[in-house]
């Protein structure tokens, strides 16, 4: 088991499509972090960002730019980038820069402005060396494109249908509107999710996450710091920024193949599976052990595919949890209480601290709206492009 | 005046003598890869980097598919406009145990696919400009 | 005091203008330091990649780009970015997470590669809002101007001379052409930098560092997994990612202005001389124990800067040192005895790993023909455009 | 036709009714800042973000200066052709306690600077083009 640092505050800036410069939405929630673990800002000795690629210089170093908005205070920094794994990065780092004891208390910050419609490659000109500007030009393989084959591999192995997607769609949509940071405040009912346009067979525009403007910060601290703050903090108890073993059969976005398993055997297990295994190793946790869990639904259908990679089910049975209600507030093992990322929409670098950010909601109590009752123990899972695992187990301490 | 045909993606695929997809492989542990401009063999327990041209299946069975209902962003060309939705396929090889992606012809209907039939390579047409016709590899039901 | 992290092997890959993709570089360097410590690729745990922002989505994710190269192996994985002080941020983040319990080996990889001629800023377009653009825009402020006025400054405050800031080249490129991976592999005399073309007055051509291609690379480990393959181990006793505190008063690349001390007094130590002192600090070592140093000249004049703020020589006396031949080697404080930037050109996140590199072939006494004789205790110091100080000290245990 | 005479930095500078750098100051703490475009105080006590307009004064002492002997890259843009070498100064405020930098103008001999000398803005011009000249500040000898 690892040692664990305490999550003192959490804090976002609402998401949406504001339009504003990234650097304003994670000073916000620098703040609101830090004022929700009464910590100034002059006691703040280590800044880790997640990076944007979307935003020019101070997007590369977005610790150094937020920390430089907040006003200089002679901390230690670091920026971070994997995708939409950035913000467990972040974490990573900030983490372990406490356990190692160079700094007691390190704040974690990600925040975005996206541009509007699907993510295409960034720069410009002809890139026939780049794979992921190939993939357009090549195959028109948008990043829903990948969320379609992965929802009909389903229906034709499992037998989902697409009224099980839809019902993702309902069941988080409701959460979401109990949400005041997220996005779409909406609950849709499962007859406007399905007569929404289609986009890629079988998933409809309402299941397919939007390009959202967004921050979540953490203030991470030393589990001694913690106890002179509260009498029960909230901690991290594992955390995983997992790459894949080759080969990996997995299709994953934006590649044009899979591996090969032809000379060597696929590992066991898979990367999707591997990822918060790692995390839970670290907490010596399981998947029965959770209360909740926080996923990558980029699609509707995506969310049963990591309530599977997480051991929350067998792989062919999450849309059963579905069905019976376990994965909805009240259920079981609720799954994205808060709205998810088809409430929230992408905001890359802050996607993986939001959902820790919600786990430490659920487990104080605080999620008026959506709460699932005796929370103590959750687990978040995300994906960045080019390998990037990411997951963080969250429990009360 | 006909345009000429062009492989938009030249080393990738070729349709000579037929339709096929060129893989590398490593000369020193066989390891299979597709797209084949790699410079490094990524099993882990290899260090090569040098590979040979390596032919693919021709035919394989539907691992999944979808549709693109609305045009994909540039650098993606639309072959006409309006824009017409069109079916992209993922195809899985037997012997190479591996999944490739591929557009679906135009012809084809979405529901002429199931997951589980095979299909077989073809080569048609990506889009065209004023000189060129740009060719690309595609997935079709076998018939 | 801070606990350390061994050093266990060492590797670059020759720096040049080689025109080809970064990760060939990084893969070489990474594999140099994997041979020169004994250790396999499947039994690396970790791989923390400095970013290069100049090389497509791959530079972004320049660990998960350099590992996947090498064969994914399911190792964790992170890439950060601090400009130059890249190559450092990515080290304390391995270090951190050795320190921290997560892993016993970890791979630190940084590679580049990079335009030709000056730096401008990256991407194109009238950006009226970015301040890397319009220095160059308003200002005609390149990289060498900057030099330019902080050499001048010298000259003015101290009485530093043009033959004092060429003396400087002349003594770090007879290192330089002992060292089989710098760029520049040829000793030159002082005349032939006094009548190379002026640049940024007082500075000439061969007194400004180039870009270079290039790749550098560590691989850490634990005291513990050390002990097991060497008697003698090099190891990291301390690192600093520092920013500024406010006001800088120091007028820093690429800004218009320093801030002002109007409202808010200067803090003391500035931003320069507080870089090296909190690596100093974790080592439980000062500037009197170090040995050797390698220090950032960009230009010729800015290693007699960087001689005093890390503290080796007092304000105004690094020149003194230089005339004494103190900072040769066979001196009493032998300063870039790899050649520094000045023979090896700048290769952004690769630059702060590669002077680690030199201190550990130099305490190991590996540095046939520009040996430090005796050399034990060394330090880096670097600085990353947008506050970003970089500074590691390194010593035989 | 005469020019449109632009500034190339609204808000950073005025001509009016002297030549006149405009900094931001902080309205809770009153730090100063250049280039006026702040959003938020960086004085990491303060959080506000709101400023207001703030002459700076048009007189110091030259800190520093160098050359550009060779044509920066784009985007600069040279005001003649071929390129002529010319000076940057950086200049301490007193009364600010900071340090700008601006170009001095090509009719300044490098041999007439010194540092510590007296030195004061006049707006002069960036580059022009077919409809614009475009003016920024630069930093003159007190003569
Ligand atoms: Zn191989
Ligand atoms: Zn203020």
């Amino acid at each position: 088991m690892a040692d664990e640092v305490a999550i003192l505050g959490v804090g976002m800036h609402p998401w949406g499509k504001w339009g504003r410069n990234f650097v304003e939405y994670g000073v916000a929630a620098a703040r609101a972090a830090m004022r929700d673990a009464g910590v100034e800002w002059r006691d703040v000795q280590f800044v880790a960002g997640g990076e944007t690629i979307r935003n020019g210089y101070p997007g590369f170093v977005a610790g150094a730019a937020i920390a430089s908005a907040l006003g200089f205070n002679g901390a230690e920094v670091g920026s971070s980038y994997g995708a939409c794994a950035s913000g467990t990065q972040a974490i990573n780092l900030a983490r372990a820069q406490i356990l190692a004891g160079f700094c007691d208390v390190a704040l974690v910050v990600g925040a975005d402005t996206t541009p509007k419609g699907f993510f295409a490659p960034t720069g410009g000109g002809d890139r026939q060396q780049d794979p992921d500007w190939l993939r357009f030009r090549l195959l028109g393989a948008t990043n829903p494109v990948y969320f379609g084959l992965y929802a009909r591999r389903r229906m034709a192995l499992f037998g989902d249908t697409e009224q099980d997607f839809a019902m993702v769609k309902v069941k988080n949509s409701q959460c979401g509107a109990q949400n005041p940071n997220a996005r779409y405040p909406k609950a849709f009912s499962l007859d406007e999710v399905l007569s929404s346009p289609m986009v890629s067979d079988p998933l409809r525009l309402l299941q397919i996450c939007a390009t959202s403007d967004g921050g979540a910060a953490l203030l991470l601290t030393s589990l001694d710091y913690a106890r002179r703050h509260t009498s029960n903090p909230v901690v991290i108890a594992g955390a995983s920024t997992r790459t894949p073993r080759y080969p990996n059969t997995h299709l994953e976005m934006p590649d044009f193949a899979s591996d090969s398993a032809s000379k060597v055997a696929a590992p066991d297990p898979g990367f999707r599976d591997s990822i918060a295994q790692r995390a839970y190793e670290q907490a010596g946790l399981g998947p029965g052990d959770m209360d909740l869990a926080e996923v990558y639904d980029l699609s509707s259908a995506l969310e049963l595919d990591w309530v599977e990679a997480i051991g929350l089910a067998k792989p062919g049975e999450a849309a059963g949890l579905l069905r019976a209600g376990d994965t909805g507030i009240g259920g079981r093992i609720p799954v994205n209480p808060s709205g998810g990322l088809g409430a929230f929409g992408e905001a890359i670098p802050a996607q993986a601290i939001a959902q820790v950010c919600e786990l430490v909601w659920q487990i104080r109590g605080q999620a008026a709206g959506r709460q699932v009752e005796g929370a103590r123990v959750g687990v978040t899972a995300n994906l960045g492009l080019f390998g990037h695992g990411s997951s963080v187990v969250v429990r009360a301490h | 005046m006909s345009k000429t045909r062009t492989l938009a993606a030249p080393g990738w695929f070729t349709d000579q003598p037929q339709p096929t997809l060129l893989g590398a492989r490593c000369k020193a542990c066989h390891a299979l890869f597709f797209p084949p401009n790699q410079s490094f063999c990524r099993n882990p327990e290899c260090a090569s980097t040098e590979f040979e041209e390596w032919p693919l299946s021709r035919n394989g069975r539907l691992w999944s598919y979808t549709t693109n209902n609305y045009a994909p962003p540039a650098p993606f060309v639309a072959p006409s406009e309006p824009f017409e939705p069109f079916a992209v396929a993922a195809v899985e090889l037997e012997a190479e145990k591996m999944v490739v992606l591929g557009q679906v012809p135009r012809a084809t209907k979405l529901e002429a696919l199931e997951v589980g039939m095979k299909m077989e390579l073809v080569v048609d047409t990506l889009f065209s400009d004023e000189e060129n016709e740009y060719l690309i590899w595609k997935w079709s039901p076998v018939t």
